[in-house]
């Protein structure tokens, strides 16, 4: 190595050096990473207050080089209103899995959502409870087996339920300012991800953002990591589509980029 | 120098996510282990590194390091 | 007379398999018998060990903090269990994985390199777990080996081709264990 | 010390809070506090303070996990039903060690029961929840003790970083009393464990997980010690007219009151009967009740419950002397009289 | 009698209730349970049932409510942060004098706490919720006892009309044993309040609401006669080695057996010591404690805890005989030689 | 009166003679009746189960003169789930209030949809919550005064959210069957409600089916009836605008006969 | 005889519902007041009623039941 | 000296404030009092009644099934208080809504047309509360008019053309239950 080298890409600053616990190939790790990114690129981590829940990442109090808060089951939402209305000068994110959010939390999602609560919220979907060990989650694929839908979930015979899409849902209220979805199943969706993650929390002090991450969970699923990131690429995509569906910043802009012109 | 990666070993958890990810093909799983029993990621080639990072933004542990060279 | 022992490995290795054997054997055979896992946190990977129970009469504590014996299949549950056997205990060690000799002198240690075996005698790298559980009960008699291979039969329906290579694999252990091969 | 105001016994709570330096207020309506909700929904914006009706007692028990982790002083209140919905949120306060005021004006049950005033929260405040942990639980008998014990419980949730449950009943919560507000302004704590951003210092962490077994044992060792503190230090009980009592009433809050009322009515007949009422729940004067049942031919426990605390009262007294009971319940008040009768009839048998 | 199968605890647990006819399972993950939901994901569809993993454990509880209002029995299971969350549920199961049977595999607190084996929910499975009411709560302390309790459990529920908790731990969830399932059908029992459609009769109602003070005090007292009855009739308690013992531990569950284990080393050292294991945690065999305080020269209370059931034993002993305490908690197991050395201990003092 | 006149609007069978304690002018009351003449108009009175929330009209079970089951606050459509699991032959119906339904009970409506329970949801809601005095709901308008809104709901300074339109909400969500809304604030609105009611009962076979009517609290709202009937037709219905959202009997019907044609 | 509607006078609260949406305006609430203190609402004019139940529907006390009178 | 009252009618007649009134002259005049109300089920209109308690000491039960006095300004109410009254107690009856007489012997009774008076005399038909609670204390001077005059106007800031017809409601009724007036 030549000490004239640039780093072009280093460990970031707010994530902690401690290793992680979590299974080999599992995204965690990066959508970790791209928070860690976001709040470095916007310079925040002296004012930031990360909460994190029950789940695979209830740990990421670890994890995160930041002051951090572990909310009961489903909750974060609830426990980071109360952050924030106490002190509107942090920033302050929740990190949550799909159990977490989309079923116990469901309530608390939606109402921070819809009161607009200034913060972000940094969902990760993997279709299924990974740290309970693999059970059906809200979000888990129609015909896919989990430990608690032995014969694949079964919304006909069984009434399992349908995957449950957060961020179609939350586009229904009027609170939220930002809602996208990114996968982390390839380096180029990664790349895109980290602009909407930073995107997400740079428009927090306007109100209530989020970011769902198409993940993975190999061990539950029982695939290698690699096999794991095609198969949601191929299965998961079609049933949780990529994109920013609202940006309310944006649109404003455009409305006003509109009214001159 | 040119550009190169640098994995560390000790974070590795030879997932391989890397190696799939590498548009030139030049991460592998080598055959040592590291401390927590992982076959950790090599780059095998680094003088076809184009320091695209397409590896170190899809490794979960954070092991890698992209270097780009001064011409 | 009360049998108790460790059995301890790396999470894929079949250590919680031959400790539920080793159980169901003793039910069968009319003891009393308790298996009992050590959960981790609710996460993968890592190391795993059980605990079985084989008794006369009914098993009081489930938790055995100085077990009679132990099988450890890899270091760190050689470094874990080693210390804990009572004195003029088995401990039963899988020298493919683990090694270091063992530290204490008080112990009856039987060594077998499971994994080689496996492979190389069996033909069955998968049946590791069945060499170390047959040195248990070659040394210790906690179940007979009639008993255990009824109890893996029943075990392996539908699984018969692994099954004749499992009972390879402990009657290969029983003899090492009492000596007869190597 | 300020001026005399007559208020309802819920929006006095509030106030006292707020003059704690209270400016957070999380909550959902139930009757009958909703007044405490009411009023901090006018008062604490005019403070610069932060007012919201959360979606539900769930949400609101863990919106003040959230303020008290950044060190804010933070209240909640609700009755019955809706306590036992915030007890999750309330164990993360208690494992994590953050400060949090509740008020619980009881109502009677069990399911949804009614909702006139009851005291049959007793046991899910002083024994809460899963796992080894206490709340400190005061119960106020008056509006101006309701105000000062308010304010007690700010200070002492911050000192021992825990949380403090108010034990009102309906009545308590409803009525009209004279009051004034201490002037004193709140007490500072250190509260450099709070996460309020990590300029200049290592992170914080408020949690209350601990997967090592070993880790999590020291953890409720370190809360029993804090806790064998608190039952050093805050013990407090009431004893009315007890130095000459032969019959000693046991009573708590609302029903301490009538309980007064009837020791009136029996002393005005000859018969020495004396009160002693805990104000403090937990930690418990069990040694009150000790001392207490060398001197007196029996105890008579009165709740409006079917018998709560009364298990406290057997575990103080030990059988020194007999302990009966008395309880209404469903919303039922007892009336002096019944008392009276009671205490009657025990010292004619 | 059937066969003699080896079972993991929580799976035991599980076909259990499907053999005593239990076709509904709602339930929410958790550890370390979470081998009963998923036994049941797969067995309750091969017997016609329904499993459904709720949204949440109030969900979950709320779910048993419909089901067994319907008249049907119905179980759920969770671990300690998720039992308190169902409180709200059971406590209108119990209002409503619904039969629903709820395991509860608990782990360490307060909080999130840790996933290892624990007994700190003792207070709120005994004392539970809002208002005054009980579940029946049984402890069992081995495979084949916490089948045959499973069993009893349904019976107990559809009985009494009341919520049966079965209070396990963690090592009574993940341990396997061999067990035998009783063959006996599953008992009838009156249902004709179930909301079943009201063909050809007049509509039933399932409520815990009593808006009138005076007819909720009265529901209140038609609880506890019926508690009343449960107390006089299903006391269970096992009294092991206690014939000539001059030491009685008391445990129950997991740390019972611990006990016995201990006691074989300290018989063999001559020590005579003795057990006495509630079975049934409520109701509580006060009076067998009572008795045994009269022949021991102390009570050594054992749990996986800071001591909860301790309060029970002291009031059934009431200070007959000294009561001492030892916990292990968050998870930590205590060991045989522990506990042998305790007894020691106190008995050199 | 001549005795062969007709009678041609009558007491519904399936509503008992019980008084109701409902305010004056109230529209629970007309709710009642409507889900009344469905159960009649169906004929299964007989097997019909209803469940009431815990609200206004917690005393539900006093007014339909079928078996039926008090829930706990928010939690009905859990209970219902429990009622339809055990026994699928019976009909279920909950009503809820807006405090119930959409501020403590939004995960139970919204997985008893997402499972597409068989059951029929009457959601009543009338801005406000009622029983409890008069605080703010998660349909509260914007601006509208509650005791717990004292200056008006105030989404942005006081971060009290917006009004929440459940039917919207659930139509993301695959599971349901049937999403309706309907006022209640005329006659001919009322007509129009009793239809729906009835296709909504009539498909409960199907799936989740769900009627939201809106509906007024004259004494919360501080108006007379008939004034408050005028307000919420001015104002309610352009947040809570009146349709079938969703009718996929009629979907499929529509596409068969297209099919065929 | 004719179209005409009754009113429970017991039932009925006084709310108006029905006066306001009775398209003759045949409706009014009375002067007397009923058990529950309510100045209950009476047909003034049935003659004029063409039964058209908007009275009815809209009253949540169902204290109404119209009647059609054979032609 | 305690006094007890009982003031209870329909939800509309002010009769909390008029309880509430008292409490607070009682405050101000420097006596212990309690204001308590009675809250239904969780919804609206019927009968509504608080008790005020008004004493020299340490006041206790704040319930009070016997009072020294009761308002009644409905018929209901007095069906359910008159036979509440201690024996030898006072009774104001709103005669404008109570139609029959007391039906005890053992009572002071004093019967006030509240709602004709306050229409006709006072020409303020909202003030029929304020003309029993001048009776009330002119009967037991639980507490002086001037203070009761003074707790009003304190209450009543921006409301003042409200405060002198209450003000002469509340003479009005001290003067009938003086027997100076008719
Ligand atoms: C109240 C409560 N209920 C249940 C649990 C058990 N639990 C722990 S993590 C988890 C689900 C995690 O799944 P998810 O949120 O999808 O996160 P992942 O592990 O997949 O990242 C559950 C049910 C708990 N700790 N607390
Ligand atoms: C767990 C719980 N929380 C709160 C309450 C108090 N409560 C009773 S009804 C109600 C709200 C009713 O509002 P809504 O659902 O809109 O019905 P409405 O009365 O308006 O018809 C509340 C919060 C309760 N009984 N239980
Ligand atoms: S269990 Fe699944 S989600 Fe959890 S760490 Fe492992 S791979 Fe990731
Ligand atoms: S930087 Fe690009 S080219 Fe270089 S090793 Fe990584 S992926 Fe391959
Ligand atoms: S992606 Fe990271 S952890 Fe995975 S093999 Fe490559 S360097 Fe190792
Ligand atoms: S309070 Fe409102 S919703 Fe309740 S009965 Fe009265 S008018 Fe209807
Ligand atoms: S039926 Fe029609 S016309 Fe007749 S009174 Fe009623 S609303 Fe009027
Ligand atoms: S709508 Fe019904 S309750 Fe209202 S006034 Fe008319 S008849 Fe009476
Ligand atoms: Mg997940
Ligand atoms: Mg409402």
């Amino acid at each position: 190595m030549d000490a004239n080298d640039t780093a072009v890409f280093t460990y970031p600053r707010s994530l902690s050096r401690t290793p992680t616990h979590y299974c080999p190939g599992c995204l965690h790790g990066v959508a970790h990473r791209l928070v860690a990114e976001a709040i470095d690129a916007l310079g925040v981590r002296e004012k930031t207050v990360g909460i994190c829940p029950v789940g695979c990442s209830v740990l990421a109090y670890k994890y995160f080089d930041c002051d951090m808060i572990e909310a009961s089951h489903g909750r974060a939402p609830a426990v980071a209103t109360g952050v924030k209305r106490a002190r509107p000068d942090l920033v302050c994110f929740t990190y949550q899995g799909d159990g977490d959010l989309a079923s116990i939390g469901m309530a608390e999602i939606i109402h921070a959502a819809n009161r607009n609560e200034p913060i972000t919220v940094i969902f990760y979907n993997n279709a299924i409870y990974g740290m309970t060990g693999g059970q059906m989650a809200p979000t888990t694929l129609v015909g896919m087996k989990t430990s608690t839908s032995p014969t694949g979930r079964d919304p006909i015979d069984r009434g399992a339920g349908y995957p449950i899409r957060m961020v179609e849902l939350l586009n229904t209220l009027e609170g939220p300012v930002y809602l996208a979805r990114q996968s982390l199943l390839s380096s180029a969706d990664i790349f895109r991800a980290r602009r909407v993650v930073q995107r997400a929390f740079s428009l927090q002090s306007k109100g209530f953002t989020f970011v769902e991450f198409v993940g993975t969970c190999p061990t539950n699923w029982g695939m290698a990591p690699v096999e794991a990131r095609e198969w949601a690429q191929k299965r998961m995509i079609e049933v949780f589509p990529i994109g920013v569906f609202r940006d309310r910043e944006a649109e404003a802009a455009k409305a006003s980029a509109a009214k001159e012109a | 120098m040119a550009n190169h990666i640098e994995i560390d070993r000790d974070r590795c958890k030879g997932c391989g996510l890397c190696v799939a990810s590498c548009p030139r093909q030049i991460i592998e799983l080598g055959r040592d282990i590291n401390a927590k029993g992982y076959h950790f990621a090599v780059q095998v080639d680094p003088s076809r590194c184009i320091a695209c990072q397409m590896c170190a933004v899809s490794c979960p542990d954070v092991a890698i390091t992209v270097y780009r060279g001064r011409k | 007379m009360q049998y108790e022992v460790i059995i301890a490995g790396f999470g894929g290795q079949g250590v919680m398999l031959i400790g539920q054997l080793l159980a169901n054997a003793a039910m069968l055979q009319g003891s009393k018998t308790v298996w009992m896992p050590s959960y981790g946190p609710e996460m993968r990977g890592g190391t795993a060990n059980c605990t079985v129970v084989v008794s006369d009469e009914d098993i009081g504590s489930p938790v055995v903090p100085r077990p009679g014996a132990a099988i450890v299949m890899n270091l760190p549950s050689m470094d874990k269990f080693e210390p804990l056997v009572v004195p003029g205990g088995l401990l039963v060690v899988n020298a493919s994985l683990v090694a270091r000799k063992a530290e204490r002198t008080d112990l009856d240690v039987v060594y077998v390199e499971c994994n080689r075996l496996a492979e190389e005698q069996v033909k069955s790298p998968r049946s590791a777990n069945m060499i170390a559980l047959g040195a248990y009960i070659g040394k210790t008699g906690a179940a007979t080996p009639e008993i255990v291979k009824y109890a893996m039969a029943k075990k392996m329906v539908g699984k018969e081709r692994f099954l004749e290579a499992n009972k390879a694999a402990l009657d290969l252990g029983i003899r090492l264990a009492q000596g007869e091969a190597g | 010390m300020g001026e005399k105001i007559l208020m309802k016994g819920s929006e006095a709570i509030a106030e006292a809070a707020v003059r704690a330096g209270c400016k957070l207020f999380f909550g959902y309506p139930i009757t009958p506090q909703n007044e405490v909700p009411e009023y901090m929904s006018k008062r604490l914006f005019e403070v610069g303070g932060q007012f919201v009706q959360a979606e539900s007692e769930v949400a609101a028990s863990n919106m003040c996990y959230g303020a008290a982790a950044v060190g804010h002083r933070v209240m909640t209140s609700s009755s019955s039903p809706g306590v036992t919905l915030k007890q999750e949120g309330l164990s993360y306060c208690a494992g994590s060690e953050l400060p949090v005021v509740v008020v619980n004006v009881m109502r009677g049950g069990p399911g949804l029961g009614g909702i006139q005033p009851a005291q049959s929260d007793y046991f899910q405040a002083t024994r809460p929840g899963h796992g080894d942990f206490r709340y400190i639980v005061i119960a106020p008998a008056t509006i101006q003790e309701a105000v000062d014990l308010m304010m007690d419980a700010f200070d002492l949730a911050d000192r021992y970083r825990n949380p403090v449950m108010v034990l009102a009943d309906g009545l308590i919560g409803q009525m009209m009393e004279p009051v004034v507000f201490r002037e004193d302004p709140p007490k500072e704590y250190d509260k450099s464990w709070a996460c309020t951003g990590c300029a200049g210092r290592e992170k914080n962490i408020v949690n209350s997980l601990y997967l090592d077994p070993k880790d999590l044992e020291d953890h409720n060792f370190h809360l029993f010690r804090k806790y064998d503190e608190v039952e050093k230090n805050e013990i407090r009980v009431e004893e009315y007219l007890m130095e000459d009592a032969e019959v000693a009433l046991a009573a708590y809050g609302t029903t301490a009151r009538i309980c007064k009322t009837a020791i009136g009515l029996l002393r005005a007949q000859g018969f020495k009967v004396g009160l002693v009422r805990p104000i403090t729940l937990w930690p418990f004067p069990y040694r009150t009740f000790r001392k207490v049942a060398d001197r007196v031919r029996f105890v008579l426990d009165v709740e409006m419950s079917m018998g709560q605390m009364i298990q406290d009262v057997r575990l103080g007294v030990v059988e020194r002397c007999p302990v009966h009971f008395y309880g209404r319940v469903g919303g039922m008040v007892p009336a002096p009289v019944e008392i009276v009768q009671q205490v009657q009839r025990l010292l004619a048998e």
